[in-house]
């Protein structure tokens, strides 16, 4: 019995690698998703705050089998002097060959670069560089917020957004003074300080399978033949902070409104796990 | 590193030659072929030198320039040292597939293996000496190497060709005086004396090591490996050794087997054997030369560089 | 309070189109709204280098120029927001193993900027007579501080802006009203029927876009028809 | 890091910034016995998991095996790729190529994205202690790719034996034929004392350092680093000292590979 | 004028003739495709038809020529080949000239041209997977046809559109030349003329006088081309 179940696994393997696209169709049609899902459920979250000691703020995010890591770092600069009282914060995505064969090893790939484009228009959004402030118009605080993909499987705006929040939460600044004189910063690591989110944000992707089903928070060989996709940011006050439709395949407003609402459902799931 | 590809025949007769103890070049498996040193090649850099090993003027070619350069001291440095700075490059000259970016690995593990040799204290040079005013100003040298062509062992004609810059390297005088200023506290100052006559050796350059080399064939191993021999052998190891006989670096490479702890220990024995050898022939040729040269050195315009063969 | 430029909430800024204006292309465009313009060559369908050669398709390839400073990674964004939407606008099925390649250089940006890329990029693909399953058309509004929405913002009214939003239509979609937008990008802080606000006004002002390509492009080919068949 | 450069690809900082000078001094190490209460030749507890990246469903973009490498504080993922089409196709022996990333924020210093020479060395320094281990021969014109990211480090030559141990367990779980798993170890000497797998701050302290890497079963040193000045007798007790460590963490490799198999 | 009706893609054709029955089978020509059960424009131009074999298509310009079966192309030899010549057509891929497909040409004598030159030639194989192929003869017959080489001469670039006009015999801007001064023109519809009227002079007024017509009518072609000739 144990024998021919094996058998059958086997070929559903096979069927799988040579038919990726047919292969999912079957389950679609079913009414089901080919890890057991229901087309609207999202992947459960993890989220652990704090994990690496070398950098100011870190958090470590799995989607399903989507993982990122998000650490920050801190250094000193002097402020733009159109903005004396604003810090920088520079998000970047880092989507390496360790993480998925489809990106190769160098310069970031053109999804890389979106990504890492788009999380720090969000970060723009939610973050208040002003609590950077060491000094008006002297120092500021300068983040690196570096978000390394360690294993791809779809869903990786979603699992970088919410590292980068977590990380931010996570992020003890170092008391920090400005020596007039020498104009150096000198910091006491001993008495640290959360800066703390202007708020927290809550993505939710949706997917539109093979122009036909509605998917949330597709997996890497459901994004393969997605047509379109819906990226639902919410803040925690529940309202809306980024809308963003991409793929040629067609999403009627209704759709577009019922997955905002199923997003506003998710934004709980988050929220317990931040 | 192996560029020439063998026929099986080739390589079967040279490892079996090694395995009984004879190679292809009559050599002994720990004899070295001719080594040549010149110093004083390059008129504007502190050091310099180029060092060929290999028999009747074929062989790896390596010129090798110090360079001293006075750095304000920026904060994040340690405060009270100088540094040094190496940089390897193999020209496309040495060979073909050193072409375009061809030669990026080489150039990293080279420099790299420099740096770890002769950066920090077990060069024996002391860089507290470099450092002119402290949180103020140091000197950096700078080691740049260039390979000009490559005929097996190119580890060692580095090292020897640095080792002999160093030698011959001498930095300008450095006056330092402290005054007050208006405000009592002191402030310190310098400026570099710009007399070519006026110039100071580099100290601690007695301490610097020398490199020796194994590659391993078969079940043995040889001394300074032609490029045939390199062509076939499993793994490489690199012995530094100071003159007073201290370890000073140790590196693997090879991708294709390990050492067997035995022939392990058995290498460190022989390499310091033949460093202690090694370096008094090094010395005594170089003190010969350099006396050569202090004679020359009152007619004008002989170029200071001389020619040390052994 | 009303528009810096005296417009109405609803009312776009002049449009001005001239194809065919690049002469080594096989198509192009020059789209402005107001002062915001951006001009958009295209090639295709054109030879693909192996590496990147799609033996059931057409490669579709999109290069952004911004009108200041070295393009970084928000012109990569533009880019890829083009792509997506043009992707599956091209039949490129029609034409495996090609490239069509779509360059856009801005000449400048004013607000609603990525509005006027997509539609000079329509515009431009017709011009080369690249095979489309529809016309795309593009607008932006936005929502300000009180709550007043504005359609076609200038970069004045963006800085000012508590959301903006970017919509694109397919001109197959008057026809089929339960398919909704091509391409959506609404950020800042807003509400659902804010956006919905937003969507009708984007919708009715696309309509508009659109008619104004039609009579461009039916302009061009009248012109080369009347002689053919003089 | 004083000044950034612009990187296009990237969302950039400011022009220049530096770390701030922290006035809490940190702990000297080996003040009164070591840091972390560790005896000195005691080993950093170690955690292996293999296959977290590998694919729940076959698919091409999904490695062929993979491990995650804890030890201490020190964090190393490792993807395996191949064998898989090599470059030149017709190669007697099959090729076996590193790649080594650290996370920018991976060490206590902040790193710029670009690669380093460093990181490039230490690239060959993994090809060259795992290659040895690898029946290259059985994978004619293949091609065998090891990815590293580092996502903490704590001491640099423990952060590359770390990643050798990851590696060759990764290697393990992608099922490419090995003569052996390779067990790495490093050490730092203290005076005249050596030291085990050291950190970050104790390395600083340490005026000498020795890595190796070797295949205990087959009794075979693949990789050999020393970095500092000592005496030969040092050096050769250093080794010895080593490759037992080596043995140990080996027994724990194997014991979880063991284990993975049932 | 009446009866021009243009359509931009994405619009909906109604295939419907006022007088048509039903059954009518609807064949669709370039610029048309079926999309479910209607049909759609992809590109943008002028819906012609023919009521009698219920033919639709759809006429516009382009600059970016795609071989199809049986068309006139003037093309530039690029590369030899061992089996023939890869001709630059203007098209995505370049197109096969085979060896033999010459007038008279056989194993022994070959035409042998060179790198860069001109060759008028007929499109043979056509289709989306394969490169396209040409032949500078009628294979039926085994005569040139006036495929060939294009000795001398000076070629320039043109729109589709004007091409195709100028296919036409009575095109008017190449009637009016005629009647002024001898010259020989080969048109390819890939967007390519070649034109050789002995002098060099001539030869330019030629190709002047027809990129000059992209956009004038006949009566304004004629005008255009005696002002032409009198300058001369």
């Amino acid at each position: 019995m144990a024998e021919s179940g094996q058998q059958v696994a086997c070929a559903m393997q096979t069927f799988e690698r040579l038919h990726p696209t047919e292969f999912q169709r079957r389950f679609l049609a079913q009414n089901t998703r080919h890890d057991g899902r229901e087309f609207m459920q999202f992947r459960p979250v993890q989220v652990v705050k704090g994990a690496i000691s070398t950098a100011q703020g870190s958090a470590t995010v799995r989607v399903g089998n989507t993982t990122v890591v998000c650490g920050i770092k801190a250094e000193v600069c002097e402020p733009d002097v159109k903005r004396p009282t604003e810090g920088y914060l520079a998000t970047n995505v880092e989507l390496s060959p360790m993480c998925s064969a489809q990106f190769r090893a160098g310069a970031p790939s053109e999804e890389a670069q979106v990504a890492s484009e788009h999380v720090h228009r969000l970060a723009g959004q939610m973050f208040d560089l002003t609590s950077l402030c060491i000094e008006s118009g002297r120092a500021v605080w300068s983040l690196a917020a570096d978000i390394v993909c360690i294993k791809h499987d779809g869903g990786i705006l979603d699992a970088a957004v919410v590292a980068l929040v977590a990380a931010l939460e996570d992020l003890r600044l170092p008391k920090a003074e400005l020596d007039l004189g020498t104009g150096m910063v000198s910091a006491d690591r001993t008495m640290a300080t959360h800066v703390g989110v202007g708020k927290r944000l809550f993505p939710a992707t949706f997917a539109l399978v093979d122009d036909a089903y509605v998917v949330a928070d597709a997996d890497d060989s459901e994004e393969r033949m997605a047509t379109a996709s819906l990226l639902v940011v919410h803040d925690d006050r529940g309202r809306l902070v980024n809308v963003w439709k991409r793929g040629g395949g067609m999403l009627s407003s209704e759709t577009i409104a019922r997955c905002v609402q199923r997003a506003r459902e998710r934004m709980t799931e988050i929220a317990q796990t931040l | 590193m192996a560029s020439l590809i063998l026929s099986p025949a080739e390589q079967d007769f040279i490892i079996r030659g090694v395995e009984s103890g004879l190679r292809a070049d009559g050599r002994g498996s720990l004899d070295r072929r001719e080594v040549s040193l010149r110093t004083g090649m390059i008129s504007q850099a502190n050091g310099s030198a180029r060092c060929r090993i290999g028999n009747l003027g074929v062989g790896t070619d390596v010129l090798v320039g110090v360079k001293a350069e006075v750095n304000t001291w920026a904060p994040g440095e340690p405060e009270d040292v100088g540094s040094v700075v190496c940089n390897v490059e193999c020209s496309p000259s040495a060979a073909q597939e050193f072409e375009g970016r061809g030669a990026e690995e080489i150039n990293v593990e080279l420099t790299q293996l420099l740096d770890r040799i002769f950066n920090g204290p077990q060069s024996g040079i002391d860089l507290k000496k470099l450092c002119i005013i402290p949180k103020q100003a140091y000197w950096v040298l700078h080691i740049d190497a260039l390979v000009l062509d490559v005929k097996g062992n190119i580890v060692d004609t580095l090292v020897w060709a640095t080792r002999a810059a160093l030698l011959s390297t001498s930095l300008p005088r450095v006056v330092v005086e402290t005054i007050a200023d208006e405000m009592g506290n002191m402030q310190a100052e310098f400026d570099v004396v710009d007399d070519p006559e006026d110039l100071t050796p580099l100290e601690g350059t007695e301490r610097l090591p020398i490199s020796v080399t194994f590659s391993q064939i078969g079940k043995r191993y040889v001394v300074d490996a032609s490029e045939q021999e390199e062509a076939v052998a499993q793994a490489r190891i690199t012995v530094a050794v100071s003159p007073a006989m201290e370890i000073c670096a140790i590196q693997k490479g090879g991708i294709l087997r390990g050492f067997p702890p035995s022939l392990l220990s058995e290498i460190l024995q022989t390499a310091q054997r033949i460093a202690r050898e090694e370096l008094t022939r090094f010395g005594t040729h170089y003190s010969q030369a350099e006396r050569q040269l202090a004679s020359q050195a009152e007619e004008p315009n002989t170029g200071s560089t001389f020619l040390v063969t052994f | 309070m009303g528009r810096p430029d005296k417009r109405e909430p609803g009312q776009i800024r002049a449009l001005h189109c001239a194809l065919g204006q690049l002469n080594r292309a096989d198509g192009s465009a020059q789209f402005s709204a107001g002062n915001t313009s951006a001009l958009c060559g295209v090639y295709g369908p054109v030879d693909v280098k192996v590496y990147d050669e799609k033996l059931d398709r057409a490669l579709v390839e999109v290069k952004f120029r911004p009108d200041i400073g070295v393009s970084a990674t928000k012109d990569r964004w533009v880019e890829s927001a083009v792509r997506s939407t043009f992707e599956r606008e091209v039949l490129a099925h029609l034409h495996p193993r090609t490239l069509v390649q779509i360059n856009i250089q801005l000449r400048e940006g004013d607000g609603s900027v990525d509005a006027t890329v997509i539609n000079a990029t329509t515009l431009a693909l017709v011009d080369a007579g690249i095979p489309l399953k529809s016309m795309i058309a593009a607008a932006s509004c936005v929502v300000l501080a009180d709550d007043t929405t504005a359609v076609d913002p200038t970069q004045e009214e963006v800085d000012a802006a508590r959301s903006t939003h970017t919509f694109a239509f397919s001109s197959s979609s008057s026809t089929r009203p339960q398919s909704g937008p091509v391409y959506v990008d609404s950020r800042g802080d807003f509400t659902m029927d804010e956006y919905n606000r937003c969507h009708d006004l984007c919708a009715m002002a696309a309509e508009r876009v659109l008619a104004f390509m039609r009579t461009v492009v039916e302009g061009k080919v009248t012109k080369e028809a009347l002689i053919s068949t003089a | 890091m004083a000044s950034n450069v612009f990187d296009r690809r990237r969302i950039n900082g400011p022009q220049r910034s530096v770390e701030p000078l922290y006035t809490a001094k940190a702990a000297e190490p080996f003040a009164n016995g070591r840091l972390d209460g560790r005896a000195l030749d005691q080993v950093r507890p170690i955690f292996i998991k293999t296959g977290p990246l590998d694919a729940q469903s076959p698919s091409a973009s999904a490695p062929s095996g993979s491990a995650y490498y804890e030890q201490g504080k020190i964090r190393v993922s490792c993807a395996i790729y191949g064998p898989r089409q090599g470059r030149q196709s017709n190669a007697r022996m099959g090729s076996f190529d590193c790649d080594f990333k650290y996370a920018p924020f991976s060490c206590s210093w902040r790193l710029s994205h670009i690669k380093s020479s460093d990181e490039k060395e230490i690239a060959l320094m993994l090809e060259h202690a795992i290659g040895p281990a690898i029946r290259l021969e059985a994978y004619p014109k293949a091609s065998i790719d090891a990815f590293v990211t580092v996502i903490e480090s704590d001491g640099k030559a423990a952060t590359i034996a770390a990643a050798i141990n990851c590696i060759s367990a990764a290697l393990a779980d992608a099922g490419i034929e090995l003569y052996d798993s390779v067990a790495a170890c490093s050490m730092s000497m203290y005076g005249t004392q050596w030291v085990s797998d050291c950190s970050q701050a104790e390395e600083n302290a340490s005026t000498c350092s020795l890595l190796v890497s070797r295949m205990p079963s087959v009794d075979e040193i693949t990789y050999l680093l020393q970095h500092g000045k000592t005496t030969p007798e040092m050096t050769t007790q250093a080794i010895q000292a080593c490759s037992n460590d080596c043995t140990r963490v080996y027994a724990v490799i194997c014991r979880y590979l063991q284990a993975t198999l049932e | 004028m009446t009866g021009v009706k243009v359509v931009l893609p994405g619009d909906i054709i109604d295939t419907q003739q006022p007088d048509g029955d039903e059954q009518a089978v609807i064949r669709l020509g370039p610029g048309l495709v079926q999309a479910s059960d209607e049909v759609t424009a992809v590109t943008a131009g002028i819906l012609r038809s023919n009521s009698e074999t219920s033919q639709w298509w759809v006429v516009g310009n382009k600059r970016r020529y795609v071989a199809a079966e049986g068309e006139p192309v003037v093309g530039v030899v690029a590369a030899r080949h061992g089996e023939g010549y890869r001709v630059d057509i203007g098209s995505a891929h370049d197109a096969l000239l085979p060896l033999l497909a010459f007038e008279g040409a056989t194993k022994r004598n070959k035409p042998n041209l060179a790198v860069g030159t001109a060759v008028y030639a007929r499109v043979v194989v056509a289709n989306s997977v394969m490169d396209p192929e040409i032949e500078c003869f009628n294979s039926h017959t085994g005569k040139s046809e006036g495929y060939g080489e294009l000795a001398e001469g000076f070629m320039f670039k043109c729109s589709l559109g004007l091409a195709r006009r100028l296919i036409d015999t009575k095109a008017p801007v190449l009637a009016a030349l005629g009647k002024g001064l001898p010259f020989e023109v080969a048109v390819g519809v890939n967007g390519r003329v070649w034109v050789n009227a002995g002098t060099v002079q001539s030869t330019i007024l030629v190709a002047n006088a027809i990129r000059n017509s992209e956009y004038l009518d006949a009566k304004q072609c004629r005008q255009m081309v005696k002002e032409l000739l009198e300058k001369q």
